[in-house]
């Protein structure tokens, strides 16, 4: 029953692949779409019948076969649902459900073939993410892990023909791939270290290991393992591609770079917890490279334009909040906010998809304003998840935010308790600017063809013509235009995940408001280590598991209920603070923001130019290389086509490529001359050794 | 110091293989070279083997090449036309390759000279065997299935031989 | 003799032969220099066989023989399909397979 | 000796025999009339196959020199189906390119003769002829194109590095006779291990000089420089033959030499291999980059897979043993279906392997591109295709031996060797060019020989249990 899950998006993806082409969309779309709300259907019995178990065994296992065996060693592939995945498979089919559903109508003026091809993809996308999720162990999370890579790759080039989409993806892949080279070592580090990849066996056998007080084997592989995740997860300093990465479709970006794929990190982590916390020092670096890249991605959010990269900078920061949780050893706030953010971003990315399919494809927020009227649904669905991700309490973001900042001041990290805060009111800040720039003040859209070479400093992607929906010609807008609001179908999703927005932080209201912090106790079984759910054969196995499977303490919660209770009121004047400023800032004086742009013009070009970071990645490493690689064009080798797959750190490699096939001159002599140097040599080694 | 006559007549007979421009001239230094390794083989007491050297070796497949050499007819090195495409490489190849000659010769000289065990005569712990039916006896039994390998080796030296060299149909 | 100074002559035709698959701009000069790699392997073969006292030396020397036969027969074969091709014996004539 | 059984060598008999059986036939075909020869070729094949399955775990041995042990049963099972799924993508190319059928099959088998008693001989004379078998039925199968003056080039250079090598590899084996006066591998091995060996000089250049050859046909740096070019120059299901077989059968023999009689002086090789495998596989993946034919670049990408290979080789414990004969299978396949796709791709003037020949595949041959993109997602590691799997286990043995800088320059070169792959997969599927000459329609034999593959891979992905089972049965019976 648990393969299901993941089995029928992957039967979706077979049926669309090799007949979506000749199918009508309705088809392609609805089946798609069905198999997501079937698996969700599915998971949700799964899940109760999961909470149905006493919470220190909840824990289900399903072996489909032996995989590898070598020696001693072996694995299976094999799912496992306890808490921690049960929450992660139910955003993952119950947003993807959603999602689908919203990207019927979002997709409908593709082709045909286009739109089978999308959805196929997007249905083996979700296969792929429930198989990291649901895996047993690190190598079958690793088949889910490339798998989402893969299909993120696909995605964002969708519009394959536009160059901007094409040079996104392969960016994205280039940079997963610094990412899996990690984590791979980190995975064969562990086969070594444990002889063993099953998450629990090795929980079990770390649980044994002392804490590493200085850098040891555990550190390393959980370092490893990290990078991995920053690659994944969009952390610093992989986390070049998840802006560019927004070339993709709109439903892409809230499912893939919002909702599950890019957190996929956080969940390794929270998956191997045991492990994370005896590397204490790996965790203090998590901590800080989460609590930095939360502050940096938020400054940036603060100055740009282009409506969804706001998100995708707002998405960046917000895992670096996950990431600052689970470096405090606060795993199940992690989760939590996780779980909450993936209702707000995603309705947040559907929603200015929606204001982008409304606005036939603009995404120049400078273009945008008074578009409340136009697009109620949109609007409230917007200002509702803009509100929740702000951190007003009674929303989902306040409770999730929350635990995080307590449990870092808790921990005595009143520095990055700061920065948590600060960039709180960053996040407040720039997603009403968001609001107020798209919905309210004067309706710019009109303006369009006129005021668009105005804007100078206009970012480089916006000179590209509208991204999306190449195949409808987009009409110029002038006031009075109808714009539509969202259709059924994207309004249905668009309202479901802001309820969902309001709502999903009361599964976690932690015990100083009186609540229980539910959702944090169901986790905590999973990030202990035990295998309560393994059925007890062995008789010295069985005092152990029993020991284990006693219910935590919860000493001590209590006591820091006022400190809990002021800390959160601080983040609340925070987060209004930060919608006042942004309301008096672009909707009151709306000078200002001008006036500081101009004052602080060495300030807002760094932030508009997202800190350089490209432009020094492109001057240190992809120039100097493209200058080498240039030097290999005589030969008519066309680099912007050809080589075009490879980005970046591709060029270095294809420089040394290029000066090292010359080499190979064609001239059998040489080669002759290669062989018997190698024969000399080798000898040589033999007799001067 | 009929092995130094020898030795002298075989590396002689090489150095002029690889030194003369005119192919016919290499194959007939080569036979030449042939003869003194015969010779060498009958110091060896290998009788059998030193007139197969000159029976087969350089009367059979020498002459399959002077027989080439004779058909291309191209009595000497072609000019450096070609060469000029890659002025960096080519003389390099020639210079690396003599170097690494000289070096492979020495290598193996030094090997030799530090293996214990060579000064020894080459005769002094085993009498020879020299005699045919012998040869012909461990030939068919201990290397019998060496013996049938080397059929299907030549039959694919024979069709290939044909299948490449053979003028294009039509 | 010393089995020594058979080898390092074995040693010295090897090293010859190495040398002119480098130093002649000709295909054949280029298969005759292997031929002398393989007869300075023989060489070393029946010296190694005399040494024992076993027939075994001279026997491989029989399928070396063959081998170098064999070889000889697809190498020329070889050299005259390239000659059809650029009328040229000079290996750099045939450096059309690069990089 | 004489009175040994015949057994061990059945399966190469088979083969041999259909070999004659494909020459005769051609001699006997009327001018025009149709033949299925390579039918005849499959049913050797297949008869070797279960002549193969059948000498399981009986330790066969024939005149002393050949044995018929479950590890080169399990080669031979490999070589066997490289050679069906060649003979199944010739079916169409040999006719159209105009070669000839009967001698292109015959040589063909008989090459696979030599392939196989490669891993099953127990004597480097022996071994050295069939190494000699294997290589000029190789060259031969190089050239047989000689109307196209690059598929002669590339069957000269082959052939002439190729002799050039096995001078050096027979001149080890000279060397190993003279000390040991022997050259079964069992004779030798007892006197390895009975006197310490490694202060001897000639043993040691033995031991050199036998690496040359060896590396040579595995195509390790810095012996790989024939490999691109005749890769290239070769017809691409020749290439896809020799790119498989010919690196199955070296690597065969080159386990059984160097982990049976030189593994007492493993220390004294490993450290050369370490860094011969290192460099391959850098090498390998670096300069594939750079290539825009496809043929080229899947030469460099083979040649980054030996590496592989020997970082299995090296790290000779019980899991790189099994490791080895599992990768080898599951290169086979991966590469041979990727091979068998450009075969079919090209036409008699052309051979279509550009890069830019790819643009807009998916729409012009959806199945060929889903199937291309397979072979080149395992050729790349991707789970779950054989080559995840395959790599998986050469890693984890390189790091198992402690090995584990090598480990991890796999792993980074094969990272980075995404990248090439991928960009066939981009030009295939993101782009749109259809400027392409149109090839012949694919016969159905050669499909299900693409079918084959495909299944093969993603079984050995899915699955490997089975083969890996199997392989480490084969590795414990001799090791």
């Amino acid at each position: 029953m648990l393969a299901l899950i993941p089995l029928l998006p992957f039967a979706g993806f077979l049926v669309n692949a090799t007949m979506g082409r000749r199918l009508p969309k309705t088809v392609t779309g609805g089946l798609a779409s069905a198999v997501m709300v079937v698996s969700f259907l599915i998971a949700v019995t799964q899940v109760w019948a999961l909470a149905a178990m006493p919470p220190e065994s909840r824990q289900v296992n399903q072996v489909l076969f032996t995989w590898i065996t070598a020696g001693d060693f072996s694995l299976d592939l094999a799912f496992r649902l306890d808490a921690l995945s049960a929450v992660m498979i139910l955003v993952i089919t119950g947003i993807g459900s959603l999602i689908h559903i919203y990207s019927t109508a979002y997709m409908s003026h593709e082709t045909d073939a286009d739109f089978g091809r999308f959805f196929s993809y997007l249905n083996l996308f979700c296969f792929f993410m429930l198989m990291l999720v649901l895996g047993s162990n690190v190598l079958v999370m690793f088949v889910g892990w490339e798998g989402v890579g893969l299909c993120s790759y696909l995605l964002i080039g969708f519009y394959y023909e536009k160059q901007a989409a094409a040079d996104a993806a392969k960016k994205a892949f280039v940079v997963n791939r610094i990412g899996d080279f990690a984590f791979i070592l980190g995975a064969l580090l562990l086969v070594v270290t444990f002889n063993s990849l099953d998450f629990t066996t090795i929980a079990l056998a770390a649980k044994a290991m002392p804490v590493e007080v200085t850098f040891g084997t555990l550190s390393l592989i959980t370092l490893l393992l990290f990078v991995g995740a920053t690659g994944k997860s969009a952390q610093i300093p992989l986390y070049v591609w998840l802006p560019d990465a927004m070339e993709g479709p709109t439903p892409v970006s809230a499912l893939i770079h919002a909702a599950t794929m890019v957190t996929a990190g956080v969940y390794m982590i929270g998956r191997n917890a045991v492990l994370f916390e005896h590397a204490p020092i790996t965790l203090g670096i998590v901590a800080v490279v989460g609590a930095a890249t939360a502050l940096m991605a938020g400054t940036i959010g603060l100055v740009q334009n282009d409506i969804k990269r706001v998100l995708a900078y707002s998405t960046v920061s917000q895992l670096g909040y996950m990431f600052l949780a689970m470096g405090m050893g606060a795993f199940g706030a992690g989760i939590f906010h996780l779980m909450t953010h993936a209702f707000f971003k995603a309705c947040l990315f559907l929603g200015s998809g929606a204001v982008i399919h409304a606005l036939h494809g603009e995404q120049d927020i400078r273009k945008m304003g008074g578009l409340k009227k136009h697009i109620p649904v949109t609007y409230w669905t917007f200002v509702i998840a803009s509100v929740a991700i702000a951190g007003v309490p009674g929303l989902a973001g306040f409770f999730s935010k929350d635990e995080i900042l307590f449990e870092t001041f808790l921990h005595g990290h009143q520095i990055l308790w700061g920065v948590g805060v600060l960039t709180s009111l960053l996040t407040a800040t720039y997603m009403f600017r968001l609001v107020h720039l798209t919905f309210h003040g004067d309706e710019r859209f009109g303006a369009v063809a006129d005021g668009h070479d105005a804007h100078g400093h206009a970012p480089q992607h916006l000179s590209t013509p509208a991204p999306e929906h190449l195949s409808t010609p987009a009409p110029q807008h002038s006031h009075g235009v109808h714009l539509h609001d969202a259709p059924a179908p994207m309004a249905f999703a668009l309202i479901v995940l802001a309820i969902g927005s309001i709502l999903a932080g009361y599964v976690g209201v932690p015990h100083a408001l009186g609540g229980h912090n539910n959702l944090g106790a169901w986790l905590e079984p999973a990030f202990q280590a035990t295998n309560c759910g393994q059925p007890v054969a062995t008789g010295e196995l069985a005092g152990i598991a029993l020991e284990d499977c006693l219910p935590g303490e919860e000493a001590g919660v209590e006591d820091h209920a006022a400190l809990e209770l002021s800390l959160m009121a601080v983040s609340s004047l925070v987060a209004f603070a930060g919608i006042g400023l942004a309301s008096f800032l672009w909707l009151k004086r709306k000078d200002i923001p001008a006036q500081m742009a101009t004052q602080f013009a060495g300030v807002h070009k760094l932030l508009l130019n997202k800190y350089y970071v490209d432009e020094v990645y492109d001057a240190t490493i992809v120039q100097p290389i493209k200058v080498v690689s240039q030097e290999g064009l005589w030969r008519g080798f066309d680099v912007k086509i050809v080589d075009g797959a490879v980005n970046g750190a591709g060029y270095f490699v294809s420089g040394v490529s290029i000066v090292l096939r010359l080499l190979q001159n064609g001239s059998v002599k040489t080669y002759a001359a290669s062989i018997f140097a190698g024969a000399v040599v080798i000898l040589a080694f033999y007799l001067w050794r | 110091m009929l092995f130094y006559a020898f030795a002298g007549a075989a590396v002689i007979g090489s150095l002029l293989v690889v030194t003369q421009k005119n192919p016919v001239y290499s194959v007939l230094a080569l036979i030449a070279s042939f003869f003194g390794l015969s010779g060498l083989y009958v110091l060896l007491e290998a009788p059998f083997v030193a007139v197969v050297q000159i029976i087969i070796y350089a009367g059979a497949i020498m002459v399959l090449f002077l027989f080439v050499v004779m058909l291309l007819n191209v009595p000497r090195e072609d000019a450096a036309e070609w060469d000029r495409a890659h002025p960096l490489y080519r003389p390099m190849a020639v210079r690396i390759g003599g170097a690494l000659a000289l070096l492979l010769a020495l290598e193996l000289a030094w090997a030799l000279s530090r293996t214990a065990g060579l000064g020894g005569g080459v005769a002094d712990q085993h009498p020879a065997v020299s005699s045919v039916a012998e040869l012909g006896r461990v030939l068919f039994t201990d290397y019998m299935f060496a013996f049938e390998v080397t059929s299907i080796l030549i039959l694919i030296a024979m069709v290939g031989a044909v299948i490449l060299a053979k003028k294009k149909e039509e | 003799m010393a089995i020594g100074h058979y080898l390092v002559l074995s040693g010295v035709l090897f090293s010859i032969g190495a040398a002119g698959v480098f130093l002649r701009r000709n295909l054949i000069t280029l298969l005759l220099s292997v031929e002398i790699m393989l007869n300075a392997v023989n060489l070393a073969f029946v010296a190694f066989g005399r040494q024992f006292g076993t027939v075994d030396g001279q026997i491989i020397t029989f399928f070396v023989m063959t081998v170098a036969a064999a070889e000889a027969a697809v190498g020329l074969a070889l050299v005259i399909g390239l000659f059809r091709h650029r009328e040229s014996l000079n290996p750099e004539a045939f450096t059309s397979l690069k990089w | 000796m004489i009175s040994s059984s015949f057994d061990a060598i059945i399966p190469m008999l088979c083969v041999a025999l259909a070999g004659l059986v494909v020459l005769l036939a051609e001699a006997f075909r009327g001018r025009d009339e149709k033949m299925p020869i390579g039918g005849l070729a499959i049913i050797g094949l297949v008869g070797a196959g279960a002549a193969s399955i059948l000498l399981w775990n009986r330790n066969a041995t024939s005149f002393g020199v050949v044995t018929a042990d479950n590890f080169s049963l399990f080669v031979n099972l490999v070589l066997i189906g490289v050679g069906i799924l060649t003979v199944m993508f010739s079916s169409q190319t040999i006719e159209r390119d105009g070669i000839p059928a009967g001698e292109y099959y015959a040589v063909m088998l008989f090459g696979i003769v030599g392939m196989m008693l490669m891993g099953q001989a127990t004597d480097l004379l022996v071994i050295f002829l069939a190494l000699e078998t294997m290589s000029l039925a190789v060259y031969v199968l190089t050239g047989i194109r000689r109307e196209q003056q690059q598929s002669t080039e590339a069957a000269f250079k082959y052939f002439l590095l190729g002799a050039f090598a096995s001078s050096f590899f027979l001149y080890g084996v000279a060397f190993l006779y003279g000390v040991t006066g022997s050259t079964s591998l069992d004779r030798i091995g007892t006197v390895i291990a009975a006197q310490s060996m490694s202060g001897n000089p000639m043993i040691l250049l033995g031991v050199g000089l036998l690496i040359v050859g060896f590396a040579f046909k595995v195509a390790a740096v810095p012996f790989h420089m024939w490999s691109p070019d005749a890769y290239e120059g070769a017809p691409a299901v020749v290439t896809g033959f020799m790119s498989t077989g010919v690196k199955a059968a070296a690597v065969a023999a080159f386990v059984r030499v160097f982990l049976s009689s030189l593994e007492p002086m493993i220390t004294d090789w490993a450290p050369v291999l370490w860094l011969i495998a290192a460099a391959t596989m850098v090498l390998g993946t670096v300069v594939g980059v750079a290539q825009t034919s496809l043929k080229r670049m899947l030469a460099y990408s083979s040649i980054a897979h030996g590496g592989y290979l020997l970082a299995g080789l090296v790290a000779g414990n019980d899991v790189g043993k099994a490791a080895i004969l599992f990768y080898l299978a599951a290169y086979a396949l991966t590469n041979l279906g990727a091979f068998g796709v450009i075969a079919l791709l090209g036409t008699r003037e052309r051979a279509n392997d550009d890069l830019r020949d790819y643009a807009g595949l998916f729409k012009s041959h959806p199945a060929l591109a889903v199937l291309m993109t397979f072979f080149l997602l395992s050729l790349g590691g991707f789970p779950p295709t054989a080559g995840f799997i395959a790599k998986w286990y050469v890693f984890s043995a390189a790091i198992g031996s402690g090995y584990y800088g090598l480990a991890i320059i796999g792993v980074l070169s094969s990272v980075v060797s995404v990248f090439f792959y991928l960009r066939i997969v981009v030009m295939m599927f993101m782009t749109d060019r259809d400027a392409r000459p149109v090839p012949a329609p694919i016969t159905t034999v050669a499909y299900a020989g693409l079918v084959l593959s495909l299944a093969g891979v993603l079984y050995l992905g899915v699955l490997p249990t089975a083969v890996i089972d199997f392989a480490q049965a084969s590795i414990s019976t001799i090791f």
